[in-house]
């Protein structure tokens, strides 16, 4: 087993470890899963440790680190040729940093998970299957491998959020799946699309390697998806129809603007660490697979449609912040808020320049630890009277000062306060928007400074929570009884804001620590994209 | 010399007399005599037909047999029909219906 | 001539006997006529050259099947035989009339394929001149000789089979019931 | 670098290390004592000798580097000076004027925060550094703003300051954005340097052409513009001024050294860094600003009543001045306005915070309810707290800027500089020198009210009350600290000629325009005709306020309730804009969950109604037909089983029947 097996399967066997260990054993079960993310960070530490920032990535195998390559399923259909599947594995630089941030968001989520107290074996078992996907989607380099764990994420959450969540967790848990199944659906026609356009040039038969979708030399003649070909398909190039269709999927799961819709309910609903795993990780798969896939596979449709991406994201932030600021619900308010960050990544990716993708990927990465935060955080309140609405509170900072110190930590890191990593993130994203009409013409520059609007807004909503529920004297709906239920943040809760407020500081001083492990990978898919 | 036919065409009348018996009559004992009577008739037709077979008499080698197995046959059968009305009372086969479903 | 005659009056004298078996009401009366019928039979096998036949179908028959009948009837039909005057004849009644129909058109197609067949052009009969039976024949003589060559092993399997026959019937007509 | 980070030292020590909040304090003066004396070093390298500069790489993004690092120039290491004089006086101050707050540790922490975000703000290399400090000026601000947290109003101050101030760095944002793609670099030097790129770049057949970049010209004036709100914003110039009269509602040492003194003059610091950038249309635009604000804020102090908004007001008013400055060219004048102002400026902040805290410890001793800041309640000061009364009338007079004081020199240097300038211009222009002149008559006039309704007369409080209170002096702390700065408001700390502007030192450090020549008639005529006009208002406010002299009513006419609703700005922002905001926002929530999610939840239950009708279908008509398949054979078993009847006969009859049939159907089809 190598190092990228070991992170993906090692939670499934600490799953089947726990769906194994007698009941009368609940009480360990979170130690179990605890150790085991533990043992992941490690790993995905070591793994960051050793990466070798020159190696680009992107489109050659050859570039990639950590690669594992096994024959999987291997079929002779005859006609139709031979099917090849490979276990095919490897990292480079957009993967990597989104798997380390997915160890670390884990660990947050297991500490949150102690608020859990029913049916601790199923919950634990489903978390580490989670887990295994969302490691496979972010290292598998074979689509149909991709597609799989992809897959195989739903299953968990919608457990998960179904039967751990809140008053309308089956509505939430529903709209969500059908949501990213509707994606994913659509993923596959083309996924098969692709499959019998592709051809792999040692084997000669078709394939499901993403690395041999990017070349456009290996697509057969006269094919659906082939690049020279140009075909139509309900009157709109192919290629273009493809890239929309995968980008659709993939804009579900960031979400973008008109899609978005299952973001709040299902944040709303989900158990705290749930919630941290979609916004933290799950999110980003969305932004991930953009750049994976539909950027490196359809590069010329991803040019042709880049404007829109740009004015989507714009949509996104601007419409997010709108929204959010009407919130009376500090998780909805949360949810929207996302939202509106996830659009810097849709517009720092959709200007095509080094500033502006860097700017999107460390602005998932900064979004992963800092939503994760606030979402632990609106957990950490709800866990104490189960309420989470904004005017039910007031003057908080009085009741629990360390809470309320790490609260504004996190509404000042996400809304973009120097010296945390969602500054760098937001101010890169937004600068790679204004340079693209000079770089290369895709985006406007109004769109840049209309984006930039949005760190305005997140100011003003973050504020106006800030000042209705933790400033003034201390007011609460529940009396008393609130009074004593809301104690300040204890040892362990303490422990997995600090990892995560360290890490939104040390990215925003030392951003480098993350930039210049993807800029070569960030380049060469520039020269993909773009080439000039 | 009496012509085959004639036989054929008794035993066959005899036959049908039988089986009328067999399906319609309302009494083991009845059906029994039917199942004689149609016994009979091939009786009749493998002697007729033995008549050109002198040195081997296959037909009236198997008539006896017939008429021996047939009388075992019938104190079997007899037997059956006591053992029957032992048990219900009746020998009236309509009234035995316990194939039915 | 006569000879012509006479096989008539026994074939009539079977069929008549036989049908007022099968329509007469009374059993009492319709068991006595059953014996009609196998006596007239073995009339009717004397007219094809078999006496032996005829005489075991005698011996047999009457001798024994009919015995055996009248017994069991006896021990089965106590009613019956307390209003032994029901006479009527009963052919009619609805139930009769799937036997009929059936039993019609089986004689319909018997009657028909007999018509049909001539068997006196069939090849073996045709050139049956040697071995014709005449009048004159013993025909113990060849029926001797043939069930102890010929047919000693289907011989041997009927007696063994007649002989189960028989102790199972005993067995069955035994006083304590176990079915 | 170090003098930069002992103050975050400080932060960190004050908010992590569990010592008494004294034992804090002192690291904290210890700390800022340590970077004044760095900074002063540093200032003695470099003042007009050759500026220092030191870089690191930071992040390299695709082939583009971002460097960071410091840059020690004039500029930097007098605004260096300036602050790290002040802030230590200010936390001197502050040991007494805090002291017993339950939270002191926090104020500690936050005032360091703010220094070494200050100090890194001036020290800044490149604009996006400098960003990150500005914007964490603004943050520690918003902390220190909100430190009473428990106070509703407090708390929408700070939230209306941080908001304002973020609009003012999306427009800072937005200039980094254009210098970065016109440049490709943000290093002050390279872009802003003698021979720097912003120097080289030109306007040519309507595009913006520099060595790494072209756009269309329209953006050189965004970037000026974009510039200029993010000063406008942090500086409190019209229309973003707003925040400063409620940032008062933080601790008053507070305010003196953030909302008075440093950071409110980092607007003015920007524009002084970046001047290079700025076209003549985006300079005039500047030049207005700072007039108009000038003007109306002072209007708008003249009939305040609560003694801090007056100096917020006034604060703002002189920021127009050295906005004012900077558009009309004379840089140096503006920066050299801001050293002195600061003094000046912190001192009656001092001052005035003396006067509250005593003011506020007769509220706190004797129960009565009354705001401490009320000047109408004030009144007879001068012989209960002399040395403050002494210190603040000399800020005043050098606010108004009579000879001998140090805001003498600098504001005359501005308004000569002005009329200077209006000579090349035309139209609007020609207004703004007048206005000033005006506005510095204003000054004059709410300072003297201002000093004569605290110090002269009666103690009102106790006339309406009817108590006798005891005011004493300020704690000696404060009391030398207001000594200290009292001198720095005299002229020799700048120049050795107390009536000629042109021999201060501060000048001689930053390139002069052409103009500073005393050959021209502004240069007599102007401070004549200030002084006098400003001593006969003097005058006028001491028979109105100092006399009590019978005045004229003002206070029903219209302008006064203009000026007293602070020209109604404010609140057409609470009721417009930030309404509007809100109830926009509540609109797109509502098309969220009505049309979007609407159209979701319609999707849903369309969906639903096409599976209610599958499913009826299903239910009725494919159901129906397996059904009613399912009946027929039931009947149609049923009925067979009637063939079924046990009774054998039957069964034989039926066999038969088949039998027969068969013979039958051979028979016809001629095989037998």
């Amino acid at each position: 087993m190598s190092l990228l097996s070991t992170l993906i399967f090692l939670p499934l066997l600490a799953g089947v470890l726990i769906l194994v260990m007698p009941s009368a054993w609940q009480s360990r079960f979170k130690y179990v899963a605890l150790g085991t993310i533990v043992i992941q960070i490690v790993l995905s530490a070591f793994m960051y440790m050793n990466f070798n920032a020159d190696l680009a990535g992107v489109s050659d195998q050859n570039k990639f680190q950590l690669v594992e390559r096994l024959p999987w399923i291997s079929i002779d259909l005859g006609g139709l040729g031979k099917l090849q599947i490979d276990y095919f594995l490897g990292i480079d630089g957009f993967s990597m940093p989104l798997l380390v941030l997915t160890s670390i968001v884990m660990l947050v989520a297991v500490l949150a998970s102690w608020e859990i107290k029913t049916n601790l074996k199923g919950y634990f078992a489903l978390f580490l299957l989670l887990d295994t996907a969302v490691m496979g989607v972010f290292s598998s380099l074979d689509f149909f491998l991709f597609y799989i764990f992809y897959e195989l994420m739903l299953l968990p959450l919608y457990f998960l959020i179904g039967m751990w969540g809140g008053v309308r967790r089956e509505y939430a848990a529903i709209k969500f799946f059908l949501y990213t199944l509707l994606g994913s659906v659509f993923m596959l026609l083309v996924i098969i699309g692709l499959y019998f356009s592709v051809t792999d040039p040692k084997t000669g038969s078709h394939t499901f390697n993403m690395l041999a979708m990017m070349d456009p030399a290996n697509y057969t003649a006269g094919s659906i998806f082939s690049v020279v070909s140009k075909q139509m398909l309900l009157g709109v190039p192919a290629r273009l129809l493809g890239f929309i269709v995968l980008f659709v999927a993939f804009a579900i799961k960031v979400p973008v603007v008109p899609l978005h819709t299952w973001l709040p309910d299902a944040h709303v609903e989900a158990p705290t660490p749930v919630s941290i795993i979609l916004a933290g990780i799950l999110l980003k798969i969305g932004g991930y697979g953009i750049l994976r896939i539909c950027f490196s596979i359809f590069p010329d449709a991803a040019v042709q449609s880049s404007w829109w991406l740009g004015l989507i994201g714009v949509v996104s932030i601007l419409y997010g912040g709108l929204n959010a600021l009407a919130q009376t619900d500090l998780k909805r308010l949360i949810a929207y808020s996302s939202v509106s960050h996830m659009g810097f990544v849709l517009l720092g990716i959709a200007s095509v320049t080094p500033e502006g993708i860097s700017g999107g990927m460390m602005q998932m990465i900064s979004h992963g630890f800092l939503s994760s935060m606030l979402f632990f955080l609106v957990g950490v309140l709800y866990s104490r009277v189960h309420d989470r609405q904004i005017p039910n509170f007031r003057g908080l900072a009085l009741l629990m000062p360390k809470y309320t110190a790490f609260v504004m930590i996190g509404f000042f890191a996400s809304l973009g306060l120097p010296g945390f990593s969602a500054f760098i993130a937001e101010a890169f994203s937004l600068i790679g928007a204004f340079t693209s009409e000079n770089v290369n013409g895709f985006l406007p520059r109004w769109m840049a400074v209309c984006g930039s609007v949005g760190i305005l807004l997140s100011a003003g909503y973050l504020l106006w929570t800030l000042q209705r529920m933790f400033f003034g004297e201390t007011r609460l709906m529940g009396g008393e009884e609130w009074k004593l239920a809301l104690t300040d943040v204890n040892p362990r809760e303490v422990i997995a804001l600090s990892v995560l407020a360290f890490l939104g500081v040390l990215l925003g001083v030392m951003p480098s620590l993350a930039f210049e492990k993807m800029n070569s990978a960030v380049l060469e898919l520039i020269r993909l994209v773009n080439p000039q | 010399m009496i012509p085959l036919s004639h036989f054929m065409i008794i035993s066959a009348a005899l036959f049908c007399i039988g089986l009328y018996a067999v399906l319609s009559k309302r009494s083991a004992i009845m059906i029994l005599i039917g199942i004689e009577f149609m016994l009979n008739a091939a009786i009749l037709n493998f002697v007729a037909f033995s008549r050109y077979d002198k040195f081997a008499a296959g037909g009236q080698t198997f008539a006896l047999f017939a008429i021996v197995l047939a009388a075992a046959a019938v104190a079997v059968a007899l037997a059956i029909i006591l053992n029957v009305y032992g048990y219900y009372k009746t020998i009236d086969p309509t009234q035995i219906d316990q194939l039915r479903d | 001539m006569a000879e012509q005659v006479v096989f008539y009056i026994f074939s009539a004298l079977v069929l008549l006997s036989a049908f007022m078996v099968v329509v007469l009401k009374n059993q009492v009366r319709a068991i006595f006529l059953f014996f009609v019928t196998l006596f007239s039979m073995a009339g009717l096998f004397v007219f094809t050259l078999a006496d032996f036949v005829a005489i075991t179908q005698v011996v047999v028959y009457v001798g024994g099947v009919l015995v055996l009948m009248i017994f069991t009837f006896l021990l089965s039909n106590r009613d019956i035989l307390n209003n032994p005057d029901a006479t009527r004849v009963s052919a009619a009644g609805i139930h009769h009339l799937p036997g009929m129909v059936v039993a019609g058109l089986f004689f319909a197609v018997l009657i028909a394929v007999v018509l049909q067949s001539n068997p006196e052009q069939i090849e073996w009969i045709k050139n049956a001149d040697k071995s014709t039976l005449k009048p004159t024949d013993n025909t113990i003589h060849y029926l001797g000789i043939n069930l102890m060559t010929r047919y000693l092993v289907p011989f041997e399997v009927v007696s063994l089979l007649l002989m189960l026959a028989l102790i199972g019937a005993a067995h069955l007509a035994r006083k304590e019931r176990k079915i | 670098m170090l003098a930069a980070f002992l103050p975050l030292l400080t932060f960190f020590i004050s908010l992590f290390v569990p010592v008494k909040p004294a034992g804090k304090g002192a690291a904290a003066i210890f700390n800022i004592g340590l970077s004044l004396i760095l900074s002063g070093a540093l200032f003695l390298k470099v003042w007009n000798q050759q500026s220092f500069h030191f870089r690191i790489e930071w992040v390299t993004i695709g082939d583009f580097t971002l460097y960071t690092g410091i840059l020690l120039n004039n500029l930097s290491v007098l605004m260096m000076l300036l602050v790290s004089g002040i802030a230590l006086l200010v936390h001197v101050y502050s040991t007494k004027y805090m002291q017993g707050d339950p939270y002191l540790h926090r104020y500690w922490a936050y005032l360091g925060l703010f220094c070494f975000a200050m100090l890194g703000l001036v020290i800044a290399d490149n604009l996006l550094l400098m960003y990150m400090a500005w914007e964490l000026v603004g943050f520690s601000s918003y902390l220190l703003i909100g430190f009473w947290f428990t106070r509703h109003t407090a708390v929408l101050a700070n939230k209306k300051a941080f908001i304002v101030n973020r609009i003012g760095d999306l427009g800072f944002l937005i200039g980094i954005m254009i210098t970065l793609t016109q440049f490709h670099t943000l290093d002050l030097t390279e872009l802003f340097g003698s021979n720097g790129l912003v120097a080289n770049a030109v306007v040519k057949g309507g595009m913006w052409q520099s060595q790494a970049g072209m756009m269309p010209a329209g953006w050189l004036t965004a970037a000026g513009i974009a510039f200029f709100l993010g000063a406008v914003a942090k500086s409190a110039q019209f229309p973003l001024h707003t925040w400063l009269p409620d940032a008062m509602e933080g601790p008053t040492s507070v305010s003196s050294l953030i909302h008075a003194a440093t950071m409110v003059a980092a607007g003015v610091f920007l524009l002084a860094r970046i001047y290079p950038l700025f076209g003549d249309d985006v300079l005039l635009i500047i030049a207005i600003t700072g007039a108009f604000t000038a003007f109306m804020a002072a209007t708008i102090a003249l009939v305040q009543n609560d003694i801090k908004r007056i100096l917020a007001f006034s604060t703002i008013s002189q920021l127009g001045f050295m906005m004012l400055a900077m558009g009309t060219g004379a840089q140096a004048a503006g920066l050299f306005h801001l050293v002195t102002h600061a003094f000046f400026k912190c001192l009656l902040f001092l001052a005035a915070g003396a006067v509250i805290h005593e003011m506020a410890h007769v509220k706190d001793k004797q129960g009565i309810a009354f705001d401490p800041q009320d000047i109408r309640l004030m009144g007879g000061l001068r012989k209960r707290m002399p040395v403050t009364f002494a210190t603040m009338v000399i800020a005043s007079l050098a606010l108004t800027g009579l000879p001998l004081m140090s805001g003498y020199l600098s504001k005359d240097s501005i308004l000569i500089n002005a009329f200077e300038w209006a000579e090349g211009h035309s139209g609007l222009a020609k207004l703004i020198p007048y206005s000033a002149l005006l506005t510095s008559w204003l000054t004059a006039f709410y300072i003297s009210r201002l000093i004569f309704k605290v110090f002269f007369g009666e103690l009102r409080l106790e006339q309406e009350l009817l108590v006798h209170v005891h005011i004493h002096e300020a704690p000696s702390a404060m009391k030398y600290v207001l000594v200290v700065l009292a001198v720095f408001c005299f002229f020799p700390a700048f120049s050795l000629n107390p009536f000629l502007f042109e021999d201060a030192w501060i000048l001689k450090g930053f390139p002069v325009t052409d103009s500073m020549t005393r050959v021209n008639l502004f240069h007599t005529i102007i401070p004549l005709a200030v002084n006098l006009i400003a001593m006969l208002l003097i005058f006028i406010a001491w028979l109105w306020y100092g006399k009590q002299q019978r005045k004229p009513d003002f206070s029903a006419s219209g302008l006064f309730r203009f000026a007293e609703g602070q020209w109604y700005i404010d609140q057409f922002y609470t009721n417009v804009l930030v309404s509007g905001f809100v109830s926009v926002s509540r609109l797109v929530y509502r098309f969220d969950r009505v049309v979007v999610d609407g159209l979701v939840n319609i999707f849903a239950r369309a969906a639903k109604a096409l599976s209610v009708m599958a499913a009826w279908t299903d239910r009725n008509i494919v159901d129906r037909i397996v059904n009613g398949a399912a009946y027929l054979t039931g009947q149609g078993g049923r009925f067979f089983g009637h063939f079924q009847t046990g009774r054998l006969q039957h069964y034989f009859v039926t066999m038969l029947l088949v039998v027969l049939a068969f013979f039958i159907y051979k028979y016809y089809s001629g095989t037998i």
